[in-house]
């Protein structure tokens, strides 16, 4: 019964995102008025390189070739599914030859990192913090965070990663400003390289987990505002129930469902504003990797990063939906 | 657009106003996939005429706010046919029928947007109906209409719903619906969340539009005193059957089905003397009941027997009043009790 | 009547809602100058209809003040093992204890009071373990048990998530959990509203069930008639935020005196009478705006000149009261004197 | 509406989030306007001496290509909010009819509407915008840039839209309409307008700041016209001169506080608007009145 009702029609549709998600990612490319072919070497001639005529149309033929441009469409589009299938999305332009899958594996730890940790602290951080201090909304420590967060909320991640590093790295130089531990440092489990990682990552760390907090909290406060008037919340008061226990049974507790439907739908978002972070403290993740890819003009590598982060997401969000219902007996139990 | 408004063999005089034949709709609960089949209306069949009230009763969920869904075109019905009386052709546009089928409904705050005036939806009516030529003749037909309903023009304009109480929503409600010169007004369940002091007004309301328009008046409630005060004829509804069908008087006072029973014992008379005595069981399990396959109320019935269990049973005529109960079908002997 | 009977007693209770409107605030006169007195051991019931403020006076009497309603004037005593004391004196604490162990409530629209993601025993132990101490988990749902048992509900429901039950089931739950710690005082807001006759009269026999094997007092709001002709004790008739009637159930169906309660009753259908059913006149007044002296006045046939100045005062004969001045004693005299 | 505009602003005057946001905004937009009275044209080079600190003449300095930072901020700002109002706005449309449509029709095209809505949700975005635009990169300018971010930024609303009408159409009011004879246009027109307008207000400005945020991005990663001024090619030359490494202040916290005075301003009154417009409370001030 459940899992006719509900896990079928959201496998479905996890398969179909994915389908018509890299589809678009395949098509882009191709509608767009230039083709990337063009575009790289258009892009190595105004770096002022010369490009020995004769040249050029080997060149063409070999970026046709890297690009997976050669043949018709239908041929492309099912060569394009196969390779991905094996994870294979052709070499890198800008560190020629080495396989775009190669970069992103030894980007994707670090992204990996700093995105669950600041992701799963904002969201429960920020649930908790908005829950209490939505429950307690005529308070004046409720109000006084809530202008706060007022403040803080409405600032785009670059915006806001970017002013951290001009306060913490220059004015007060309490962090390091770029890259994901020092230099020449070799990765070890010693005490001091992983204390050296964490001070890497403390600045891109703050400002995805103080934003995405800023953001629960708002969400979660304004919901729980809503909760608080309900049946059940009064109902409970009234019988004199305990009040810490009405906040995280009764408040708390129906305003996280949907704050998990809310994370689901947002993780396109997260991922972005992370990637984001990183390019502006030259983390090495994959924004950083994505930030090259553009400057360099680097296709391959953009399609890469962008179908895994497609299959990442979606499955991401296929998670978060099937863990749904052990939160909500009214979808469990129909 | 309600389906199959098929015309009926002519009959000149006592011709029905308005009919259902097998009147039936099907709900699908679920997903594609795995779906519950529930029948919210099971071949419900009526004629109501002119200058007559005909209440459709029953609990909630027993299927008449469907019926009347269907019959004002809001819902497709899965089967059977709504006939109204002058009907010449097989297809007809929504206006047509809104034209002749007007409705009140039930909550008279919810009737009207709150953001909108409600002088809008009157003249919104009469424009889009074509009924008066200009402003003056409009306001002109508005009021005669409200002041038929015991308001007045001077009432109304400029006013928000939120201005109003609820008797005078309804009322205006009313008046809105008497603008096309309906033929047929349905009044789903009109007076539920109308002040009590003022709740009689507007069932005598509904009592002089059936006397002086010759109007039918299909009135849809849960309350059996109001159906009673108002006559005419009843159909008592349970899970999507009509249960018991006839003349008000006969149905509600010398009631023959044991679910009309159990519904008029149930009902709290506004009299200390009359105070219930005895006790009653209540089944929980709505669902179980729509799925049965015997009589739907075969779970709960006091005079339950084996047959209902497994078997519908036929709808048969006793003494004027339409039965659907196998006590009636079948000889008095075989009866037996199972308490 | 003797004081030492008494459970419950308001002097001159008034509480308004204070509402932020543009350019300034508007008071909503909810409850205004009530003083009633609730005995042991009855069902006490007040009756009216929607925006009497029947409710908002059941709130006041539990305490239970939020914004924007205000406690403008007035006191709430009640008298516990023998004394009494002042509801609105004690400590946030204590009326929270208070609460469930000595008082407790039936809200209004049981649909939704209960914790949709939790089960019904969950509730029923965080009922139990905010005013019991020293208990086990396992304890208290043995409790719960035992106590859904004596009063005759499924055990089932307590592993169930209340979607999972009707309507009528979750307020018998509700009216069951307000009994749990066996108070004195049973405040229950409309507990039949929105719910089937049949289940109705399930939920009546429950209330009925309580009172008797408790002996306690339950205060019942509903604006049906009828199940306060069927159950109530004593009845209090409300409207505009007063009490304007207060007796003995039988005497106040028998011998209506106020005008607004011979509307009240004389307009019910009853089966077997299809006689004319007049309403009362106009429209309830808007709390926000009271008419000045006695605020049925507008809607009064037999209003006299001193009823659009002055409110008239309750009169006692024996154990029933009225406020109206034609049962005013000496009126003429006293009004000579002011006029 | 029973309210008049007068009395609305009124109204909302009364929650000190709005008031600091409507006077912000008005300061943000003198700016703007002023950019038509500059003296230079900001696209040129070494129209000032280079690399001033505030000085009267050059009240917020200059930068490192000679160019007046006051001057370039007004033109920046105009820019930005230009941009952020084509996609606002264009993307507005697309929300209120996707919404509309799958709301009140109801059935496959809402589930088929629906679907690509919750698809545009899920997928990252910022992602996919980034390939177009390096696509287009040289086709970059205001209008394209514009409509660029319009036709990403309608997901979420047109969700919310769809959610309004969706329960709209289950309010009894619409069956009044039905049978006063209105049509579908009316309908939507007369009952449900009053409704989604204010929504695809309220959601317009925080779209317009997604869309600034958004255009900053771009331009960060090189994908923006560096000749157009926008507060992200100001910061971005900024960054590109190593303005932070050399401390010139007025330079690079110029874009980035005017933005985010901007983001706040916007945000402010997108919730004091959204917090007036909650139909609970809406509905009982139409009362009043």
């Amino acid at each position: 019964m459940f899992i006719k009702n509900y896990l079928i029609p959201r496998l479905l549709q996890y398969f179909l995102v994915i389908f018509l998600g890299i589809t678009i990612v395949f098509f882009i490319p191709r509608l767009a008025p230039t083709n990337p072919v063009e575009r790289t070497i258009a892009e190595i001639r105004s770096r002022g390189t010369y490009l020995d005529p004769r040249f050029v149309q080997d060149m063409v033929d070999a970026l046709t070739e890297m690009y997976g441009l050669s043949g018709s469409w239908l041929d492309q589009y099912k060569d394009f599914w196969v390779r991905l299938s094996k994870g294979d999305f052709g070499v890198s332009f800008f560190q020629f030859p080495t396989p775009v899958i190669t970069l992103i594996k030894r980007a994707l730890p670090w992204t990996v990192g700093l995105l669950f940790t600041t992701t799963v602290f904002s969201w429960v951080f920020g649930n908790i913090v908005g829950g209490m201090a939505g429950y307690a909304y005529n308070r004046r420590w409720s109000k006084a965070l809530d202008l706060l967060v007022m403040l803080i909320r409405p600032i785009p991640y670059y915006v806001f990663a970017l002013g951290l590093l001009i306060l913490f790295g220059y004015v007060y130089r309490k962090f390091p400003i770029a890259g994901g531990a020092t230099i020449g440092a070799t990765p070890s489990f010693t005490l001091s390289y992983i204390l050296d990682v964490l001070r890497h990552s403390a600045l891109p760390a703050m400002s995805l987990a103080i934003l995405g907090a800023a953001s629960w909290f708002q969400t979660s406060k304004l919901i729980v505002q809503n909760v608080n008037a309900e049946d059940f919340v009064q109902y409970a008061q009234l019988g004199g129930v305990r009040e810490g226990r009405i906040i995280f049974r009764y408040v708390i507790r129906n305003a996280m469902l949907p704050q998990i439907t809310n994370l689901a739908l947002s993780l396109g978002q997260i991922l972005s504003g992370a990637l984001i972070t990183e390019i502006v403290f030259s983390y090495p993740g994959v924004g950083h990797l994505l930030y090259s890819a553009i400057s360099t003009g680097d296709y391959n590598l953009i399609m890469g990063i962008i179908s895994l982060s497609i299959v990442a997401i979606t499955t991401l969000v296929l998670i978060v939906d099937l863990i749904y219902p052990l939160f909500d007996p009214r979808i469990r139990y129909k | 657009m309600p389906a199959g408004c098929t015309r009926k063999g002519e009959k000149p005089n006592m011709q029905p106003i308005l009919e259902t034949s097998g009147l039936t709709k099907v709900f699908y609960r679920g997903s594609l996939l795995a779906r519950d089949r529930i029948v919210a209306v099971d071949k419900v069949s009526f004629a109501m005429h002119r200058g007559e009230v005909f209440t459709l009763a029953g609990e909630s969920g027993c299927g008449k706010t469907t019926v009347a869904r269907m019959i004002l075109g809001f819902e497709q019905p899965t089967a059977g046919e709504i006939i109204y009386a002058h009907n010449q052709e097989k297809w007809h546009p929504r206006v047509w029928f809104t034209q002749r089928i007007q409705a009140v409904f039930q909550n008279p705050f919810e009737t009207f947007n709150p953001l909108r005036k409600v002088e809008g939806y009157l003249f919104e009516t009469v424009r889009n109906y074509g009924l008066a030529k200009n402003r003056s003749d409009a306001v002109e037909l508005i009021n005669a209409k409200l002041e038929a309903v015991g308001l007045s023009y001077g009432e109304i304009e400029g006013r928000y719903p939120s201005e109003f109480s609820g008797g005078q929503l309804q009322r205006i409600s009313i008046a809105r619906s008497l603008l096309v010169d309906p033929s047929v007004l349905i009044a789903d369940e009109p007076v539920s969340m109308v002040d009590a002091s003022i709740r009689m007004s507007i069932v005598n309301l509904f009592k002089r539009l059936r006397n002086e328009l010759n109007m039918g008046i299909l009135y849809i409630t849960h309350d059996l005193a109001t159906a009673y005060y108002l006559g005419g004829q009843i159909a008592i509804m349970f899970r999507g059957n009509v249960m018991e069908m006839g003349p008000v008087q006969e149905v509600l006072m010398r009631p023959l089905h044991p679910y009309t029973k159990l519904l008029r014992e149930s009902i709290p008379e506004a009299d200390p003397a009359k105070r219930w005595r005895g006790r009653i069981s209540i089944a929980e399990t709505e669902q179980e009941e729509y799925l049965r396959a015997g009589c739907k109320f075969a779970g709960r019935c006091p005079m339950v027997m084996d047959i209902c269990k497994v078997q519908a049973p036929e709808t048969v005529a006793v003494e004027g009043v339409l039965v659907k109960c196998h006590l009636y079908t079948k000889p008095k002997e075989e009866t037996k009790e199972v308490s | 009547m003797a004081a030492g009977d008494v459970v419950l007693r308001a002097d001159n209770l008034r509480a308004h809602y204070v509402l932020d409107v543009p350019g300034g605030q508007k008071t909503v006169r909810a409850v205004d100058g009530v003083s009633i007195a609730v005995r042991r051991n009855e069902i006490y019931g007040i009756a009216g209809e929607s925006g009497c403020g029947k409710s908002t006076l059941m709130k006041a009497l539990y305490a239970w003040i939020n914004r924007p309603l205000r406690l403008v004037e007035g006191t709430v005593y009640y008298t516990k093992d023998g004394k009494e004391f002042d509801i609105y004196a004690l400590s946030k604490q204590e009326l929270r204890r208070l609460r469930w162990t000595f008082m407790a409530y039936v809200p209004q629209g049981a649909m939704s009071i209960f914790n949709p993601v939790i089960k019904i025993k969950e509730t029923y132990r965080d009922f139990l373990s905010s005013h019991l101490k020293g208990k086990t988990v396992n304890e208290m749902f043995e409790m719960a048990k035992e106590h859904i048992d004596q009063l005759g509900l499924p055990l089932s429901i307590l592993d169930a998530y209340p979607h999972q039950l009707s309507g009528g089931m979750r307020q018998r739950v509700a009216i069951a959990l307000a009994a749990l710690l066996h108070p004195s005082v049973i405040f229950a807001d409309e507990p039949t509203t929105a719910l089937d006759v049949v289940v109705q009269r399930g939920v009546v026999q429950l209330l009925k069930d309580i009172q008797e094997s408790l002996h306690n007092t339950i205060i019942l709001v509903t604006h049906d008639m009828g199940i306060h002709a069927n159950i109530a004790d004593r009845l209090a008739i409300m409207y505009a935020g007063k009490i304007i009637e207060e007796g003995a159930t039988e005497e106040i169906f028998k011998n209506p005196l106020h005008p607004y309660t011979q509307f009240l009753i004389n307009s019910l259908p009853q089966f077997g009478d299809t006689s004319e059913r007049v309403s009362a006149p106009g429209q309830p007044p808007s709390l926000a705006n009271l008419p000045l002296g006695c605020a049925f006045h507008p809607r009064c046939p037999m209003a006299m000149p001193i009823c659009k100045e002055r409110q008239p005062e309750a009169t006692v004969s024996g154990e029933h009261q009225v406020a109206c001045w034609l049962h005013a004693e000496g009126r003429e005299a006293e009004h000579a004197a002011h006029s | 509406m029973a309210m008049s505009f007068g009395s609305t602003l009124k109204e909302l005057f009364r929650d000190y989030r709005f008031a600091v946001a409507f006077i912000l905004l008005c300061l943000l937009i003198t700016l703007a306007v002023m950019s038509f009275f500059a003296p230079h044209d900001p696209t040129l080079w070494y129209t000032a001496p280079r690399d001033l600190p505030p000085s009267r003449q050059h009240i917020l300095g200059t930068t490192s290509r000679g160019q007046d930072v006051f001057w370039q901020a007004a033109f920046a700002i105009r820019n930005s909010l230009i941009i952020s109002a084509i996609a606002g706005i264009v993307s507005r449309v697309i929300a209120v009819a996707v919404g509309l449509v799958a709301g009140y029709q109801g059935g496959k095209s809402d589930r088929i509407l629906m679907f690509i809505t919750d698809g545009f949700l899920v997928i990252p975005l910022f992602l996919i915008i980034v390939m177009l635009a390096m696509l287009i990169r040289d086709k970059m300018n205001i209008f394209t840039t514009g409509l660029l971010l319009a036709v990403f930024g309608w997901a979420w609303d047109a969700r919310v839209i769809r959610a309004q009408v969706l329960s709209l159409r289950e309010r009894e009011f619409t069956r009044t309409a039905i049978l006063s004879g209105s049509r579908t246009l009316e309908l939507v027109s007369k009952e449900y307008m009053p409704y989604i307008t204010p929504l695809a207000f309220s959601t317009l400005i925080n779209n317009m700041s997604w869309a600034i945020g958004m255009e900053m991005t771009l331009s960060i990663v090189g994908l923006t016209n560096m000749d157009i001024p926008t507060l992200g090619t100001m910061l971005k030359w900024a960054l590109n001169y190593q303005a932070i490494l050399m401390r010139r202040w007025n330079w690079v916290l110029t874009p980035v506080m005017l933005s985010v005075f901007l983001f706040i301003a916007l945000y402010w009154m997108s919730v004091s608007i959204s917090e007036y417009l909650d139909p609970r409370t809406r509905v009982q001030r139409v009362g009043v009145e």
